[in-house]
């Protein structure tokens, strides 16, 4: 295979050189369980590095090491905030808000709870994605136990304004949990300036491995222990410790702390240039969500008119040219785009909708293969297509 | 994973196009909003000219090229009972992709069977 | 000397294995569940799919699809224990577990009691074993699962399975064992004893942490526990932890019939030397139905957390049962449970074994554990008298 | 080697100081029980004129933490008076251990425990108490703060897990906080009744669990 040009971070990314180099002798050589470290030195040396890697997550969000909670990922650690927060104070209420913009690792668990008897109020959305607090206050009320909105979209990078749905939430006294997986690692995050009581991420959508999250619970939060057993973590998350995975994603936090700054400019610049060829290149193509700042740097996401996405997809592919279906989750499914549903994109477009985004390790180089090989795309599939009736 | 001829065809689609003055067209377009739509020439009850336009994922993509190919020259009432058992001589058809070629299919039999 | 001899805690993990799961982290890093959109999904796709086409055959499923992958042991039994339960609540809403289970087994089973769930404790008796008369009157016609460990992963007693699979069957209760530690030392087909679902763990048997695997036979009904998207046929949400399947798979593939013969050869070893050297020893579990690589003894008059961090000093790695400080009181809960003293289960040490471990390293162990107890029965104001 | 002990505690776990017996002992008292996972016997020799500790053994059935404590306690009390050995804590045996991990306390503490015991015995023995303290509240109180709640490692006392305390005709009754199917609901009654037990205006210990 040629040199593969890879847009679709957002739903993964490749682990960093420097990371796996850390990993490595947590397999084969410090491959204790931390669980008996007060008999096996073997197992308290890998304590210790567990611990470094809590305090680097800790440095990363501005949150204190007793407030981090290693799990095996980002679906995990939504589940285990939400559930955990609804079923530990269902005896104060049992309304709950968010969007319909969630990732389904928050919407589902959602609908569990409804289920269960739980009322899930969803605060609109804009066309851009975003969500307006005024909006989310009108809908509080003295039963409200949790809010839960994610602090960027993963498909349309839409950033929310944390800090002051975090501040509502705390002048109200409601717990405020949000899915950050799309930002920790890109985007500074500050739990206390936020305002932030449960916060989610993912160690693969940073560089990191699959395989491992955290969850950040502010400390007096009552919330239950969703993963039953050996009371690890502190009695919240039982199971023998992922060490290896936890290691690696200490590291992804360490490198992206230091780097971030640097990566998220270079990411940004090499999007921007990118769409302003596609724009320039292909005619009827327009961006979904917002401009400027409060979008993810590397989030681009845009509608072709006249074609579906998926052969584009394919047709791209082949070309060594990796581009995503909207949220990884979803690709396999028929349904349209919940997101793009919610932006209130025209129902001719909801198929439309083409995801790229670029991580570290793209670069400005690979703009024009792309742009070229798009534009060939479109044109063969638009050739092809019943909606698209130009050039007739 | 594709099946080779679905790649082949799917990137390599085969009489694709509108006929401007056809005997029949077929149209069929699915919950999905996917789309497909067959043209077709027919003289004293043999498919002489076929082409489509369609919008959906690869396998209906391919799909189309392949029934194309398959009903040029061949008579009508011959093609009026093509099903997913035809296809399904070409390649094996993954169970979650059954509607996508169901499209194709229902597009062409729109075209076929008011002629018959 | 480095001996460890704490592989029912966790395992080396094999370089066939860790070779096998390096492209997976920076080449073939692309998510599984993107398949139909390009090639490097539908690469990574094949390879799970290989993987769990393996480990389907290797179970003697009768469809990969019986092969759900979670992020561990824990996990796999949350997931079983409360998955069933929800899901079979017009069934009933009585299960059974027996009371040496895995904490993770024990504890979803208190939380469902705390939901109203009613859950009876099966008593064991001195070696371990379940007592089948108990658990066949156990059984109700609001039973709706029945879970226990094929074997224990303190004392490495083996349950009756067969036995148990009949009774169970024979009343057509759903029946779970979690052979996370047993698995592949004892190396069972679920479908031959009647199991519909049972849990595996490979970083017990050289495979990476953070990846467990739950065969769930065909039509089983279950609730998820982790909920997100569509993956595992909508069992299990979030994104797949390739590396660590493709890490399971090698660990079962390199797992061989002749690891087995080598640490029971070495289990004998330490154990001729422990009954010629050291007096006022007790064999916890029991001497013929015992996992090949555990063995569990209480040395009288003597704590057990002394005993192994002197051992540590040494350089050999062992578990201990005391829970004199500890927040999991496992091996007190289960050796209390067969009967045993406090004070035999705080003297208790786990030895567990694996095919990297040598003879010459437990003849070490025996040496060194030798003076050890020696020592430390010096100190101890007990057993003199 | 990375171990969660100071090098000291580990220096006094391998090799301890003082250990044995001491045939003509004046007191020896044994606190814990193997049941609970420590147990700590300790003798005392005292000289009767100036009431100076000019012997003290000790044997150790523990862990590390509880046999390196033993073994410094016994190092510090030698050639104190009882009035002195009476104020030696935990807290300055672990000091003078460069510090010990707060989940051990409950272990360590037995050795501290064992010479208070031991000396307030030879007081009560040589008539420097006048008369026997009826058990209080407060008293209770001070006993339970030696019993750590496992899942948290801090006293039962510090963390608020005690609901009520009555005593009434020798009879001691405490209502804890605990939910009575924690797993760890029977190793802290246990742990209560030991500690109390040895009082000797105590005829009954009642304890009870409820959330």
């Amino acid at each position: 295979m040629n040199k593969v040009i890879y847009l679709d971070n957002a739903a993964t990314t490749p682990v960093d050189r420097r990371v796996l180099e850390k990993m490595l002798p947590f397999f084969s050589e410090k491959f204790a369980n931390p669980a008996t470290k007060w008999t096996s030195s073997l197992s308290k040396e890998v304590d210790d590095y567990i611990e470094e890697a809590r305090e680097n997550i800790a440095n990363l969000l501005n949150a204190d090491v007793e407030e981090i909670y290693f799990t095996s990922g980002g679906t995990e650690s939504d589940n285990a905030a939400i559930k955990g927060i609804a079923w530990a104070n269902r005896d104060k209420g049992s309304e709950i808000i968010s969007t319909h913009i969630e990732h389904e690792a928050v919407l589902r668990p959602l609908e569990t709870l409804a289920r269960q008897g739980f009322t899930i109020k969803f605060v609109p959305v804009d066309s851009k994605g975003f969500v307006y607090p005024d909006e989310v206050k009108k809908l509080i009320t003295k039963h409200t136990i949790l809010i839960s909105i994610m602090h960027a979209n993963n498909e349309i990078g839409s950033i929310e304004a944390i800090e002051e749905i975090g501040k509502i939430a705390r002048e109200n006294g409601i717990y405020f949990h949000t899915d950050a997986v799309q930002t920790v690692g890109h985007v500074p995050v500050d739990v206390k300036a936020m305002n932030i009581d449960l916060l989610s991420l993912s160690a693969h959508k940073f560089y990191g491995p699959k395989g491992v999250g955290a969850l950040f619970v502010r400390r007096d939060t009552n919330i239950a222990p969703f993963m039953e057993g050996g009371g690890q973590e502190r009695g919240l998350r039982s199971g023998t410790l992922n060490s290896t995975g936890i290691v690696g994603l200490g590291e992804a936090a360490k490198i992206a702390k230091a780097e971030m700054a640097f990566n998220e400019e270079r990411i940004r610049k090499i999007r921007d240039t990118l769409f302003e060829s596609i724009q320039r290149e292909i005619p009827e193509v327009y961006l979904n969500g917002a401009e400027g700042e409060k979008r993810l740097s590397g989030n681009l996401n845009f509608v072709i008119k006249g074609i579906r996405s998926e052969p584009l997809l394919t047709t791209m592919n082949e070309r060594g040219i990796v581009i995503g279906g909207g949220s990884a989750c979803s690709a396999g499914s028929k349904e349209p785009s919940h997101v793009l549903r919610a932006i209130a994109v025209p129902d001719d477009d909801l198929f439309s909708g083409i995801r790229m985004t670029i991580g570290k390790f793209n670069s400005e180089d690979e703009v024009m293969p792309i742009v070229i090989n798009l534009k060939d795309a479109v044109k063969k599939l638009r050739d092809l297509s019943p909606f698209w009736m130009k050039g007739d | 994973m594709y099946p080779d001829i679905v790649m082949e065809h799917f990137m390599h689609p085969r009489n694709v196009g509108k006929i401007k003055n056809p005997t029949s067209v077929g149209e069929f377009e699915n919950e999905a909003r996917a789309k497909a739509v067959f043209y077709v020439v027919v003289e004293d009850g043999v498919v002489t000219d076929i082409k489509y336009q369609v919008a959906g994922c690869p396998f209906a993509i391919a799909v189309c090229s392949l029934i194309s190919e398959y009903a040029k020259t061949k008579r009508v009432e011959e093609l009026k009972v093509f099903s997913m058992d035809d296809v399904k001589r070409f390649f094996e058809i993954p169970e979650d992709k059954e509607d996508c070629i169901k499209l194709s299919i229902n597009a062409f039999l729109n075209a076929i069977i008011p002629l018959t | 000397m480095r001996v460890y001899l704490d592989n029912a805690t966790s395992t080396k993990v094999d370089d066939k294995v860790l070779e096998a799961m390096i492209p997976f982290f920076r080449e073939y890093y692309a998510l599984p569940s993107s398949q139909f959109a390009h090639s490097y999904g539908i690469e990574v796709n094949d390879r799970i799919n290989e993987a769990r086409e393996f480990i389907a055959t290797k179970l003697g499923a009768s469809s990969p699809e019986e092969i759900v992958f979670t992020s561990g042991g824990t996990e796999a039994n949350n997931f079983v224990i409360k998955g069933i339960a929800y899901a079979n609540i017009e069934r009933g809403k009585h299960i059974i577990v027996s009371s040496i289970e895995h904490l993770s087994i024990i504890e979803s089973a208190r939380k469902l009691q705390k939901e109203g769930f009613e859950v009876t404790y099966l008593p064991v008796d001195s070696e371990g074993l379940v007592d089948l008369s108990i658990l066949e009157k156990s059984i109700r016609d609001d039973t709706v699962l029945v879970s226990i460990q094929v074997g224990n992963h303190e004392t490495g007693t083996i349950q009756n399975l067969n036995a148990i699979g009949n009774i169970v069957k024979g009343k057509g209760v759903l029946f779970h064992t979690d052979a996370a530690i047993a698995w592949p030392y004892i190396n069972l087909a679920p479908s031959n004893y009647g199991i519909d679902l049972m849990t595996i763990s490979p970083h017990k048997f050289h495979g990476p942490k953070g990846i467990g695997i739950l065969y769930i036979k065909r039509g089983t009904k279950i609730t998820k526990f982790i909920d997100g998207g569509f993956n595992e046929f909508n069992l299990r949400a979030g994104s797949e932890n390739t590396p660590g399947i493709i890490g399971a798979r090698k660990a079962i593939e390199t797992f061989s019939e002749d690891d087995v013969k080598k640490i029971k050869r070495l289990k004998e070893l330490l154990m001729e030397n422990i009954r010629k050297d050291i007096p006022d020893v007790e064999l916890n579990g029991s001497e013929d139905n015992a996992l090949p690589h555990i063995l569990n003894y209480t040395f009288k008059y003597v704590e057990g957390e002394a005993i192994s961090l002197r051992l540590d000093f040494e350089g050999i790695a062992v578990t201990t049962g005391s829970a004199c400080y500890s927040r999991n009181l496992q091996a007190s809960y289960i050796l209390l449970a067969m009967g045993k003293t406090h004070e035999e289960s705080h003297g208790s040490i786990r030895f567990s074994f694996s095919r990297f471990n040598t003879e010459e390293e437990i003849l070490y162990t025996a040496s060194k554990l030798k003076e050890i107890v020696e020592d430390l029965r010096r100190l101890s104001p007990l057993g003199k008298e | 080697m990375p171990v969660p002990y100071t090098k000291l505690v580990i220096e006094h776990f391998k090799n301890p100081h003082n250990v044995g017996e001491i045939e003509d002992a004046d007191v020896k008292v044994t606190e814990g029980s193997p049941a609970c996972g420590d147990m700590l016997t300790l003798y005392l020799k005292v000289d009767p004129e100036t009431h100076v500790i000019t012997d003290v053994k000790f044997r150790s059935y523990g862990c590390a933490s509880n046999i390196a404590t033993g073994s410094i306690i016994t190092d510090m009390v030698k050639g104190k008076t009882v009035d002195e050995a009476m104020k030696i804590t935990w807290k300055d045996a672990a000091e003078a251990l460069g510090g010990l991990p707060p989940v051990k306390v409950h272990c360590s503490v037995l050795a501290a425990d064992a010479l208070h015991s031991a000396v307030e015995i030879y007081m009560e023995k040589t008539g420097l108490v006048k008369e026997k303290q009826p058990t209080t509240i407060e008293k209770v109180f001070q006993k339970l703060s030696h019993v750590i709640n496992p899942e948290t490692g801090i006293d039962i006392v510090k963390s608020n897990l005690i609901k009520n305390i009555s005593i009434k005709d020798g009879i001691i009754k405490i209502d804890l906080n605990i939910e009575p199917d924690s797993q760890f609901a029977e190793n802290i009654k246990e742990e209560i009744i030991e500690r109390l037990e040895f009082l000797w205006d105590v005829k009954e210990i009642q304890v009870n669990f409820m959330k």
